[in-house]
């Protein structure tokens, strides 16, 4: 099993996500050139935060028109694993991997904080290691992560579980201070329709050993690796 | 063009008619104008420091651990393991002046080539900043666009902004002060410098065009703002964070590759500057062309490609064997990389384009030869009037208004939570924090060590006016014990001095007498001085700046694991001063609570104690290394009281209060003791730290060994902090929720109102 | 022949735009009650070679549709003119 | 009477503009080969009450000089027009 961590030449978690994958929890893992092509060597790829090409115009959009990216799709399509975290959601809704769109924070401005996120829906091959409805610390490092799609969209990702992960009070509550950056409906993570793509705002590599004050994020790249060895059923 | 001689252009570049006189004369003919361009930024005190060299040689610079010292892009300093940490600390005052968003952005972007040119991997940044009063519309226009241009920069580069400062008072209100630390990490075989090293070998540019942005920047910083300084604007630069990025990547790429002999940034004076320096560094010459520097602009003449201070380019010297290689790897990253000229040994640098010869200048005369000045200097008026601080000048306060007087100090500005700054910083990205902003110093792991490295800055420009030797004693001090507290060894120091005019005596002394102060601590506490910055001519309308010596601190924990952290972990822990509280009036001297309470600036502020100051950084060495200390706490801004507080608020759990008495400093019997000076003077040599009541027989042994007087206060209780008089009597009650509040609410609700 | 392209692209009504808001709020604090609603789009100039002024607005709305604006929350407008020689903006 | 006022803020010439030139080079890679020049700059589109036309006209000047424009870096245009009731935009 083989990780890939894709580099856009502005990303800048790059090696933050390698660390935890490759020297934290030992699994197999590359940096993948955005100009790569090929993609058969892996089962999962990781899209890194950072400023893709210094997100200039709107985060992420023009990361979308990298080479590695016609690739992804096809990737996506085989039914393998993607991670996009923060810039790397950024990317995926603009390339249309996911539904919606972000919009500045309606603080207006950059936020480096950590927040409580509960994990609405541990059916995922991204939140498989966590109980339902457990409630976790994780930092978030953004400014465009005020998540939006029409109404209906919002109904149809909470009818069909996509919305995995949830700004939230410390007792769980998805309440207006808990909301960072304005967020429709709390979101800060959710996945494609066949559930193997998840897009989140907050960092899971930042908080995935206790020497930086926590390791609440681990269990997402445990419960990746956990789907690939156990094959489960990607969709749910 | 007419005769230079008579429309004597020099005076509009900056420089004096006998500054003129010395380049024609040494250069036995008269510089055309390109020529006299490339002296005046050279020359000018940004770049010459014609007025600081002579004081700053006295500066200690050399010790066990230093591998470089001033003279280069940054210093370097050992950490063991094979492994060096580049740091260095420098101004961008004037520009973040004139538009805040983009003087401080770039300003990040200058700072951190510095570190990119020895060859480390930039790691951590710092910012330390002043500004006027909150609630002056002016400063809040400042603090946004300073803050937020930090935050663009300095995030797009995943570089975290780690710490920093943040201090309002009157003096900054024209001319704010935007200083910024970058520190980086090599090993000691990548180690790189700033040398055009072997005659043949090849001159190349490396990252972004070069249009007419900034021309003559330098010569900006080196003047006074007032009024003309709105027209100066068209020497605004504009950053480009995402090409900053790519030039780091590249250019550490090209040097992992052993493309690279020698390697500059170019900052302020651009290409000539960066030029002159190397090759005067390694006693050669260079012949280079503009014409083929990559440009962005249409009809560049060679005046301003030399002059241009476009940002985000470096200057490399490369092996001509290895030029594909690194106009390979430029090609990568989607950067220019230009061959301009080569190394000779003419010892000149001569300038053509397009062929055509525009410049030709010694080497040694551009970049060395500016004139050295010492002014006059002259003890200031004020501080007659300011030194006199006597008990009667200072009612004190009943012990029924304490509790009033410790929130208003906690939520002053100046010691309120400077979270409204830092969460605009990704501080967290490298994931190697450990200790972030707001808890003291930081604290940052080197992966793949047990090692940990501690950043601080500090400077409390009020003392320095107050006493500027003792005041830059203070600075070197605080840095040394806010190192300390964590556990950590004080290593070496960079500093920033940001003064009003050279020119005036009064400011020249006050410079001279700082740089004695700092001088000595750092000898005292051997942390010598491996680089720095300087920044004249702070001033606006004829006010200069609280004089202000940023002392920019870099510490090392053998065992990270085995850090101090500034809050209290268990009730029931003993709470004890080490070292020596004066509580008396003249302790106030220079304090927040003098300022907020009654006023007043005022007092003569006593020299810091260095050799218990030396004792203190042990005991905590030591400690840290033997796990007795459950906490630990520098006294600052606020002194005894608001250190408490700020123990309290980092608390964990059931271990968010305290209860003291003052009694084991001394407070009953001794002359001249007073309650306020207890609680809230500053100029102690003395931290706080607790423990579990069973290691106070390690404690004090320990503080014994090092003659350090231990004094222990009182305890950790679960959620108030309460003040006992020597009788007993409970005189203030403060619940932990009302001190969080405070301190947490008090810098936005000050830049609001 | 060169032309001038100007692409403006800004939020689609019913979005709410934090920044205009806050824009709004200073100029209010600033005294100027008469300010009813501010939004705040971008102004795209791209300087660009084409046959003629329907090949470039042709060309622009290509731009614009793939990659100037986001289609799930920007709405966009194409104004082209012929570039005059030596024109300042 | 209420006005539709837009100030268009752009980068003074000879000011280096990253976003720009970062657009630019993504459209060229997406094969806009005939792209010469790119400057971004916005669009602040503002609803006002006024006397008249001319009046509305000296708010926006006031507003744009005072806070809209940062006059160190950015040049700006006003243009008013009438605000059609219902129109969109
Ligand atoms: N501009 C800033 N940027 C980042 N961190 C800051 C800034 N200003 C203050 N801080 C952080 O807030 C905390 C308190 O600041 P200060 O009182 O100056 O520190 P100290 O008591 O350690 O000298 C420190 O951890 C410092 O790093
Ligand atoms: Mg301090």
């Amino acid at each position: 099993m083989k990780f890939g961590v894709v580099v856009f030449p502005g990303s800048n978690c790059d090696s933050d996500a390698y660390h935890v994958l490759k020297d934290v929890i030992g699994v197999d893992c590359e940096y993948v050139w955005h100009e790569t092509r090929d993609l058969s060597d892996f089962q999962a790829l990781v899209l890194p935060g950072g400023f893709s090409y210094g997100d200039y115009l709107r985060c992420g959009a023009l990361a979308r028109f990298s080479p590695v990216m016609d690739s992804v799709y096809r990737f996506v399509d085989e039914g393998k694993l993607v991670i996009g975290i923060c810039n790397g959601f950024q990317i995926l809704l603009e390339a249309g991997l996911l539904p919606g769109a972000m919009l500045p924070n309606n603080v207006l401005e950059f936020r480096c904080q950590w927040v409580d996120l509960k994990v609405e829906n541990t059916k995922t091959p991204f939140t498989c290691l966590y109980e339902p409805g457990e409630v976790i610390r994780v930092p978030i490092a953004h400014h465009e992560g005020n998540y939006y799609a029409e109404p209906d969209v919002l109904d149809e990702l909470e009818r069909a579980g996509r919305v995995v992960l949830r700004y939230v009070d410390a007792s769980g509550n998805p309440t207006l201070e808990a909301n960072p950056n304005g967020a429709a409906r709390n979101i800060a993570g959710i996945t494609n329709e066949k559930g193997n793509v998840l897009g989140l705002m907050p960092h899971p590599e930042r908080c995935s050993e206790s020497i930086l004050g926590g390791r609440d994020g681990r269990r997402i790249f445990l419960s990746m690796i956990k789907s690939l060895e156990t094959g489960a059923s990607l969709s749910f | 063009m007419a005769d230079i001689s008579q429309t004597a252009p020099w005076r509009e570049m900056g420089l004096r008619d006998s500054e003129y006189e010395l380049i024609k004369a040494r250069l036995g003919r008269e510089p055309n104008y390109t020529e006299l361009g490339m002296f005046a930024v050279l020359w000018s005190e940004h770049c010459a420091y014609k007025h600081s060299k002579r004081l700053l040689r006295t500066l200690p610079t050399k010790g066990p651990g230093v591998l470089v010292g001033p003279g280069e892009n940054a210093g370097v300093v050992d950490i063991g393991d094979n492994l060096a940490c580049a740091f260095k600390i420098e101004s961008h005052n004037h520009p973040s002046a004139v538009e805040p968003y983009q003087g401080a952005a770039t300003g990040i972007g200058g700072i951190v080539r510095d570190i990119l040119a020895m060859g480390a991997r930039p790691v951590v940044l710092l910012d330390s900043l002043r500004f006027g009063p909150p609630d002056d519309p002016k400063t809040r226009f400042l603090f946004g666009g300073v803050v937020s241009g930090i935050a663009g920069y300095g995030n797009c580069l995943g570089i975290p902004t780690v710490g920093g400062e943040v201090f309002f008072a009157k003096p900054y209100a024209g001319n704010p002060l935007v200083n910024v630390l970058c520190g980086g990490i090599m090993k000691h075989e990548d180690l790189h410098r700033g040398g055009a090293y072997g005659v043949g070998n090849v001159v190349m540019v490396v990252g972004h065009s070069t249009g007419r942005d900034g021309i003559h920047g330098c010569t900006f910083a080196s003047d006074v703002l007032d009024e003309d300084s709105e027209s100066k604007r068209s020497n605004v630069q504009v950053g480009d964070p995402f090409m900053e990025k790519l030039l780091i990547e590249a250019c550490l790429e090209m040097m992992a590759c052993g493309a690279v002999v020698g390697i500059q940034d170019m900052g302020a004076a651009g290409l000539t500057s960066s030029c002159a320096e190397t090759a005067a560094r390694a006693g050669t010459g260079l012949v280079i062309d503009v014409g083929k520097v990559p440009m962005r602009e249409e009809g560049m003449n060679a005046y301003e490609v030399m002059l241009s201070e476009s940002q985000e380019r470096m200057l490399l010297i490369v092996g001509s064997d290895k030029v594909d290689e690194v106009k390979r790897i430029g090609a990568k990253w989607g950067l220019h990389a230009a061959e301009i000229g080569r190394v000779t040994d003419s010892g000149n640098l001569e300038v053509l384009h397009n062929g055509n010869l525009e410049a030709s200048i010694p080497v040694s005369l551009l970049a060395m030869g500016a004139p050295e000045y010492t002014p006059g200097a002259r003890e200031p008026e004020y501080l007659r009037k300011t030194r006199e601080l006597k008990d009667e000048s200072v009612r004190t306060p009943e012990f029924s208004e304490m509790k009033e007087i410790l929130l208003e100090l906690l939520a002053s500005p100046n010691i309120a939570s400077k979270e409204p700054v830092f969460r605009q910083y990704d501080y967290m990205v490298r994931t190697d924090t450990v200790e972030g902003p707001g808890r003291g110093a930081a604290v940052v792991r080197v992966k793949g060590t047990k090692k940990g490295l501690v950043f601080t800055t500090d400077c409390n420009g009020r003392l320095i006016y107050l006493s500027p030797k003792s005041g830059a004693a203070w600075a070197v001090t605080e840095a040394a014990l806010n190192v300390a507290v964590t556990g950590a060894k004080p290593l070496a120091i960079t500093n920033c001095l940001n003064f009003g005019s050279p020119e005036n005596p009064e400011v020249f002394w006050q410079l001279k007498e700082a740089v004695r102060g700092m001088g000595e601590a750092c000898q005292a506490l051997e942390t010598p001085v491996t680089g720095g910055n300087v920044s004249l001519y702070n001033e606006s309308d004829g006010v200069a700046i609280y004089p202000t010596p940023i002392i920019g601190m870099l510490g090392l924990l053998e065992d990270i694991e085995k850090r101090i952290t500034p809050g209290f972990k268990s009730a029931g822990d003993l709470v004890a001063v080490l070292g020596k509280v004066w509580g008396d009036v003249r302790s106030l001297s220079g304090s927040e609570y003098l300022e907020v309470v009654h006023g007043m600036v005022a007092g003569d502020p006593r020299e810091p104690d260095l050799e218990l100051a030396r004792g203190i950084i042990e005991v905590l060495n030591e400690g840290a290394r033997e796990g007795v200390f459950s906490s630990a706490q520098d006294l600052s801004e606020g002194g005894l009281l608001v250190a408490l507080a700020e123990s309290c608020i980092h608390g964990e759990g059931g271990a968010r209060g305290c209860v003291m008495s003052p009694k084991a400093l001394g407070c009953g019997g001794r002359e001249g003791i007073r309650a306020d000076a207890m609680l809230f003077g500053e100029s102690n040599t003395a931290v706080l730290v607790s423990f579990p009541a069973n290691c106070e027989e390690q404690v004090s042994h320990i503080c014994r060994r090092q003659n350090v007087p231990l004094s222990v206060i009182g305890r950790v209780q679960s959620s108030a902090l309460a003040v006992e008089t020597c009788g007993g009597l409970r005189v203030l009650e403060v619940p932990a929720e009302e001190i969080a509040q405070a301190y947490s609410r008090g810098l936005e609700d000050s830049l609001k109102s | 022949m060169k032309f001038k392209g100007t692409v403006t692209v800004w939020l689609k009504e019913g979005i709410f735009d934090p920044q205009g808001a806050a824009v709004k709020g200073s100029l209010e604090a600033m005294g100027f009650k008469e300010v009813e609603k501010v939004r705040i789009g971008k102004n795209i100039v791209i300087s660009l070679e084409a046959e003629g002024a329907a090949e470039a607005k042709d060309l622009l709305e290509q731009m614009a549709r793939k990659l100037l604006a986001n289609p799930v929350t920007e709405a966009y407008r194409v104004h082209v003119e012929e570039e005059k020689a030596g024109a300042e903006r």
